[in-house]
């Protein structure tokens, strides 16, 4: 563990060092322009002068502003102790339940996600299991399964909002259909190889013993296909997330971790934007990470861990 | 020997489809193994043993002659159960212990509970694997896993045992040591055994009637009655006896044999 | 009603000649290979066609598949256009930068096992970020142009290409690496000799991965501003004017291009990669 | 109760705020509805969710409801709340744009998602290409719904709402005296803005007729009281901001920019301002414009406002 | 023998430091091997046979006591490419072809271009595969793969083979034929050769010393020096001679070994 730690934080330390460098090139014409209508002394003299140069440039030649760069309500790139100033606020200051509370709406967004990738996972081991069993499935599912992914979800996602919306759907479900949409597929393909990886041998050994097609996917192709599961629900289960907050973009005005991150771009609030993607970063590290302790668990239980 | 053939072959032809065209890999074999024999098959690399031992098992279909086993044909004597069949490599599922892999096959074939428990201790004591069954595979040696695995296709008791090299992994020191006690085992169970494998010694070893076979396609080129006695130590095999066995399996061998 | 009962008919006949074709006795056959997801992929046509007939969906909502070929067949010099703007300026550039960059970082994590400790997780933890939520920040910072696209596309691009590459590198067994050493090879000479061999069905394996994600983060973008042509700007503004069939062209041009891509690059592997099992046959 | 589901053109925000009051304010119960307010959003077609079934009635523009019209989903104005219309085109002095003539050359930040119809009208009339930066050409970009184009200097001009984006740009520091807008109602170009619209067939139902009257009717009264106490309207709309991302400060601007808009409504939709808004779309019909190419018919009616006026 | 040693190990420990604790893989290791010898290692799995080849090929470091090679330490002999080292699997590139695979090496050590091709056609053919070059490994039988992966341990011309199991994969009959070609081999080029085996026939067959070694830790229990002429047809395997021997490094083994 501390193995990884001291490299880890040493990483992160070099990152902030850079971000709050960026931060001074990012933010400083603006920085100059609320600087010079106050009255400070500004160089060069002047928005219109200003317009053109680079931001370097005007870097080097006003240090006394670089501390404004840091501190800005909107700006361009904000320094990481803004965000974390947000998310304290959106999080530890307002009550869970409050609709201001990022835990609120990632409570929302998780509740889609966790119910799309249910539904994903499900679905993509169903189709698997069709696709392992039938070679018709088999040959006319697979190369349409790759195509599907190359559609722009997020082009098709109001178009399944409004048709789901028609049937009276709403709220969470069309949300998780098209995290459901995303997450199928990683499974799909981890289970099509999970439950064809015993080898000619194993399959061959449950033959002798004249087993039927559902003992033999009972007792052999399921448990071998478990680590296949495990690595591919964890890309399901990011992919879910980013298919929630897809789902949430279009349909506006709601809740979940989606709309916040809409809302930021809006209003020109990117503190928040900011503070929502890295809400929502969290929420995926700790998902993936709940289906690492799942897979250590199972896979130890199961005997396959040493 | 005495009384009908337990498995018998007569004029069995075996051609797969390939992609390069026909690969004919048995013709023309013809062979009767009878009741209690150990019958080892010896040959070079791709010379058919495995796809004979298939054939007996119903794992693939001749294409021509005439094969029975007990009598019925070999898919009739798969489904009744007629024999356990034992790979190369242990090919134990590692995420059951020993003992739920030799339970796997009394699972699938329908035993009931208590009779499972019962028989996997009997079959782990028979090959002095007692107190390992809650082992998993992977905490086990290369050769106490074979024997788990030979374990396991004794278990549901089958007259007849097929083994594909099981053998072959293993290093020789430990591989005299199972060949000793599969002979034992013979001895105590009087099961019918279908040995593949690619050494002398072992085959002449092990076996009542010694195979040998030759490549492309796989035909029978001699069949040697063993004169040796059922009770065989291992340093029987420095006798004379032994050494002219082995030297006939060795020319054998050696005439049919394309080296690469 | 009558077309919806031919729908479920003429779904139900196309499975059979489906089940038929690939049991057949011609099922090893390229030609079956090829049939079976074509017959599927019509079948999937003429049912939506008729199902919105027979159900009288309005065209607003969901446009029949013919509709949308004669629009697609009618707007071809808009959509190249906007295949122009979106795959060749934002895509191609974002993903040549994106993996390149993983390339270089990999080599630098490859050399440094503290950095690897140090970055792999750090990495995983940005790459979950939402790149929906990238998007408008990097159309704030490179401007509406191909260039803000590229960035989004780099930012997909550049991870999973990272773990890849890594993970392919550290792919040669213990053996091969000795045997290296026991003729004193360099880092260099391992590198180029065997480690990077090793590595190709990794590489392509994140290459192949990225090429699906990477349209869908340029048409993403797209959302958040963009000039007046390109995919993503063509489908929003076409919703806008309800012109559902465009869209669903654009859609097509988006999975066509994208499924041409993955198959120019598995066409790819097959080349580099053709020593590898997988590959063989 | 009768229900009735009203799908939004946007997020919450004041633009709206006269059916939310109408909904807090019990005006809805009082007239025997159970009205279901569903906020929109950048992708949500409300033309198309009203084809699809999802809602009884919407909110959009009347361009973008006439070209529904023509597109097959025949859809009819039924009130018109917003008398003026809030769309303008505003410029960085700084650039050098004064006035209309000024543009040539620059780059200009435009809304599609149907709402570029007005623009194309205006440059057509103008005679400025859209394709391309020249002496008698402009650059377009598609800009997203933010204001960050002119901050970042990446456009000379972008597209703001009077009480939305317009604010967002004196917000970020810049003065009325720092701009030049141009507003498409003052230029000829004006369009009517969020206007109430059901679908033709359903019309004929005399009970969904009246469930209408009765809608139009209380929303109206929310308007009114929108109109005259913006802060209370504003808190209103806060309340009912799902993302709890709005700020009471900006929609307190909000309400009073768009009582402007509302103010001189009764509801019923003026004929000279239908007139003028099909005249400006059919003066552009282009290939970038394609939002009706005929006189349309049967567009809107007085039928409903006139009984809930009575 | 004659002259100072090519290989002198004195007093050899190692030990590796594991998560369980300290394994002590060699002790006290005490061996001289000279010129033109031909030294076979035979020991129960785990004895340590391999990590002492690859002490000498300074993959490994010992712990105490002293190995020199050529009068250098290990790894100044690994830098002079002082020996070429055959693994037990062939470890043969499957993106290059046979020639592509063994110019590699002579590509890594700079050899020119033109004395690559010449090397590779000579080694090609000391290992009769002339006509190969072209293929691919998975285009070759497993045997021919370990004839190209002992070529390419040749192209470079080293004076110290060190092969460890090389034909540990292959069949009995491939495997005394490739027995014969090493011997030729060894005869023509009078290299010194380490080689590690698990097979008794094929250690007495082939050395001129055998090296019985026992595990736990890793020590020698016996250096057998083979009375043997350097001319040894097949059949001498059946002479009185090689049976005794093979009977004394059978004994030796059997003292040492655990079967599990
Ligand atoms: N499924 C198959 N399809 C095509 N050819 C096959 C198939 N199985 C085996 N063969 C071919 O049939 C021949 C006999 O193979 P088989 O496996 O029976 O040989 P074997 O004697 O068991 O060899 P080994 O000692 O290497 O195990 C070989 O030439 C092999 O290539
Ligand atoms: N890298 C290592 N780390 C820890 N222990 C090791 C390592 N390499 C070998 N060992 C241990 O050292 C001992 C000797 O191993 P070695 O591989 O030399 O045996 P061997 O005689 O070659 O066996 P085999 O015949 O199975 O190849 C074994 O107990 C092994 O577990
Ligand atoms: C009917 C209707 N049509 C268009 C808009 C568009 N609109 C008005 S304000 C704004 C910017 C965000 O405040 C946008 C895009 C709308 N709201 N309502
Ligand atoms: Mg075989
Ligand atoms: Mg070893």
């Amino acid at each position: 563990m501390t193995r990884v730690i001291f490299p880890v934080l040493v990483v992160v330390a070099a990152i902030m060092a850079f971000w709050y460098a960026a931060c001074i090139p990012m933010n400083i014409k603006f920085a100059l322009q609320t600087a010079e209508r106050q009255g400070a002394v500004i160089s060069p003299e002047g928005v219109q002068a200003r317009r053109d140069m680079s931001a370097f440039v005007l870097a080097a030649r006003n240090p006394g502003q670089w501390a404004q760069t840091w501190e800005q309500a909107k700006p361009r790139l904000p320094a990481p102790h803004q965000i974390v100033q947000e998310l304290w606020k959106t999080t530890v200051d307002v009550k869970p339940t409050s609709k201001r509370s990022l835990v609120f709406h990632g409570w929302v967004t998780l509740s889609a996600t966790l119910a799309g990738f249910a539904i994903g996972s499900v679905g993509g081991i169903l189709l698997a299991v069709g696709i392992v069993h039938s070679r018709a499935m088999d040959m006319s599912v697979m190369p349409w399964a790759i195509a599907s992914q190359t559609i722009p979800i997020l082009a098709i996602a109001p178009m399944i909002i409004v048709v789901l919306a028609s049937f009276g759907v709403q709220g969470l479900m069309p949300k998780a259909i098209i995290s459901a949409y995303l997450s199928f597929f990683p499974v799909v393909v981890g289970m099509v190889k999970g439950l064809r990886s015993p080898s000619a041998m194993d399959m061959d050994l449950v033959r002798t013993w004249s087993a039927t097609r559902a003992q033999t996917f009972w007792k052999l192709r399921l448990p071998a296909s478990v680590p296949y599961l495990f690595a591919s629900l964890k890309i399901g289960v990011a992919a879910s997330l980013v298919g929630t907050i897809v789902g949430e973009l279009p349909a506006g005005g709601g809740q979940g971790l989606g709309f916040r991150l809409l809302a930021g771009s809006y209003y020109g609030q990117t503190v928040q934007i900011w503070a929502a993607l890295l809400a929502t970063a969290v929420l995926a590290a700790g998902l993936v990470a709940l289906i690492g302790v799942l897979e250590r668990g199972t896979l130890k239980r199961m005997g396959l861990s040493r | 020997m005495n009384g009908n053939p337990v498995i018998e072959a007569k004029h069995l032809d075996l051609t797969f489809q390939t992609n390069d065209g026909p690969v004919q890999a048995l013709r023309d074999v013809n062979l009767q193994i009878h009741k209690g024999d150990f019958v080892s098959f010896i040959g070079p690399s791709g010379c058919g043993k495995t796809t004979f031992l298939r054939c007996i098992a119903a794992l693939e279909t001749p294409t021509g002659g005439k094969l029975t086993v007990n009598g019925m044909s070999p898919d009739e004597a798969r489904r009744a159960r007629a024999y356990g069949y034992v790979f190369q490599a242990a090919g134990l599922y590692p995420w059951r212990t020993i003992a739920g892999n030799i339970k796997l096959p009394l699972e699938i074939m329908g035993f009931p509970k208590s009779e499972q428990d019962a028989r996997v201790e009997k079959v782990l004591d028979l090959v002095e694997l007692s107190g390992f069954g809650k082992k998993f595979p992977w905490q086990l040696s290369g050769g106490m896993q074979q024997r788990a695995s030979i374990a396991r296709a004794l278990a549901f008791d089958a007259d007849i045992l097929l083994m594909d090299e099981p053998f072959g992994a293993l290093d020789e020191i430990v591989r005299d040591h199972l060949n000793e006690e599969v002979l034992k085992l013979w001895a105590r169970t009087g099961k019918t055994i279908g040995f593949v494998t690619h050494s002398i010694p072992e085959a002449v070893y092990l076996s009542t009637k010694i195979v040998v076979m030759s490549p492309r396609p796989g035909r029978i080129t001699d069949v040697i009655e063993s004169p040796l006695p059922k009770e065989r130590p291992l340093d029987i095999r420095d006798s004379p006896e032994f050494l002219e066995i082995a030297h006939r399996v060795r020319d054998g061998l050696r005439a049919g044999h394309a080296y690469d | 009603m009558a077309l919806v009962i031919a729908a479920l008919l003429f779904w139900i006949l196309a499975w059979y000649l489906n089940v038929k074709l690939s049991n057949g006795p011609a099922r090893g056959t390229r030609a079956v290979a090829l049939a079976v997801p074509v017959v599927f992929g019509v079948t999937i046509l003429v049912v939506w066609e008729l199902l919105v007939r027979g159900l009288n969906v309005p065209m607003v909502v969901l446009p029949p598949p013919s509709q949308i070929a004669v629009k697609f067949a009618a707007s071809i010099p808009i959509l190249w256009t906007d295949f122009v703007q979106t795959f060749v300026k934002g895509v191609l550039s974002g993903y040549v930068i994106g993996c390149a960059a993983a390339f270089g970082v990999a080599i630098l994590v490859d050399r440094s096992d503290f950095l690897k400790r140090g970055i792999l997780p750090v990495g995983a933890f940005v790459a979950a970020l939402p790149i929906v939520g990238i998007a408008p920040i990097f159309v704030m910072w490179f401007n509406v142009g191909w260039q803000s696209k590229a960035a989004v596309v780099v930012v997909m691009v550049f991870f999973p290409m990272l773990v890849n590459i890594t993970a392919g590198l550290q792919e040669t067994s213990a053996m091969q690496r000795d045997q290296m050493k026991t003729w004193a090879a360099t880092y260099w000479q391992g590198f180029w000799k065997l480690r990077l061999p090793a590595a190709m069905p990794f590489v392509f394996n994140g290459l192949k991965i990225s090429s699906t994600m990477a349209l869908i983060g340029a048409i993403v973008a797209e959302f958040f501003g963009s000039p007046i042509a390109g995919m993503g700007f063509r489908i929003s503004t076409s919703v806008g004017q309800l012109a559902l069939d465009m869209v669903w062209a654009e859609i097509v041009v988006a999975a066509l291009s994208g499924s041409l891509f993955y198959g120019a690059l598995a066409l790819l592997e097959r080349g580099v990669t053709y020593w590898h099992p997988s590959q063989r046959r | 109760a009768d229900e009735v589901t009203l799908q939004l053109k946007w997020v919450t925000q004041a633009q709206f705020a006269g059916y939310y009051v109408a909904q807090d304010k019990g005006y809805y119960k009082d007239e025997d509805l159970d009205v279901t307010i569903k906020a929109g959003g950048p992708d949500i077609a409300p033309e198309q969710v009203i084809a699809a079934g999802g809602a009884d009635v919407i909110t959009t523009w009347m361009a973008a409801a006439l070209a529904a019209r023509e597109r097959g989903v025949p859809l009819v104005n039924i009130a018109q709340p917003f008398k003026k219309g809030g769309l303008q085109l505003t410029c960085l002095k700084s650039a050098g744009i004064e006035k209309p003539e000024d543009l040539a050359g620059h780059t200009l930040g435009v809304w599609f998602y149907g709402n570029e119809y007005p623009f194309y009208a205006w440059m057509a009339h103008l005679g400025l290409k859209t394709d391309g930066a020249g002496p008698d050409g402009v650059t377009v970009v598609k800009q997203a719904f933010s204001v960050d184009p002119l901050i970042q200097g990446q456009a000379d001009c972008i597209s703001t709402m009077t009480y939305n984006e317009y604010g967002q740009v004196l917000d970020a520091g810049y003065k009325p005296e720092d701009l030049t807008v141009f507003n498409y109602l003052d230029m000829g170009f004006g369009m009517l803005e969020d206007g109430l619209y059901v679908k033709e067939d359903d019309l004929k139902d005399p009970k969904f007729d009246d469930k209408m009257v009765r809608f139009v009717r209380a929303s109206m009264k929310g308007w009114k009281y929108a109109e005259a106490h913006p802060d209370e309207a504003a808190q209103i709309v806060l309340d009912n901001d799902e993302t709890g991302a709005q700020t009471l400060e900006h929609q307190e601007y909000m309400m009073k920019e768009v009582a402007k808009l509302t103010e001189g409504s009764d509801g019923a939709l003026d004929p000279a301002d239908y007139e003028q808004t099909v005249k400006t779309l059919l003066s552009a019909v282009s290939e970038d414009n394609p939002a009706i190419t005929k006189e349309p018919e049967g567009a809107w009616t007085h039928e409903i406002t006139d009984k809930a006026l009575k």
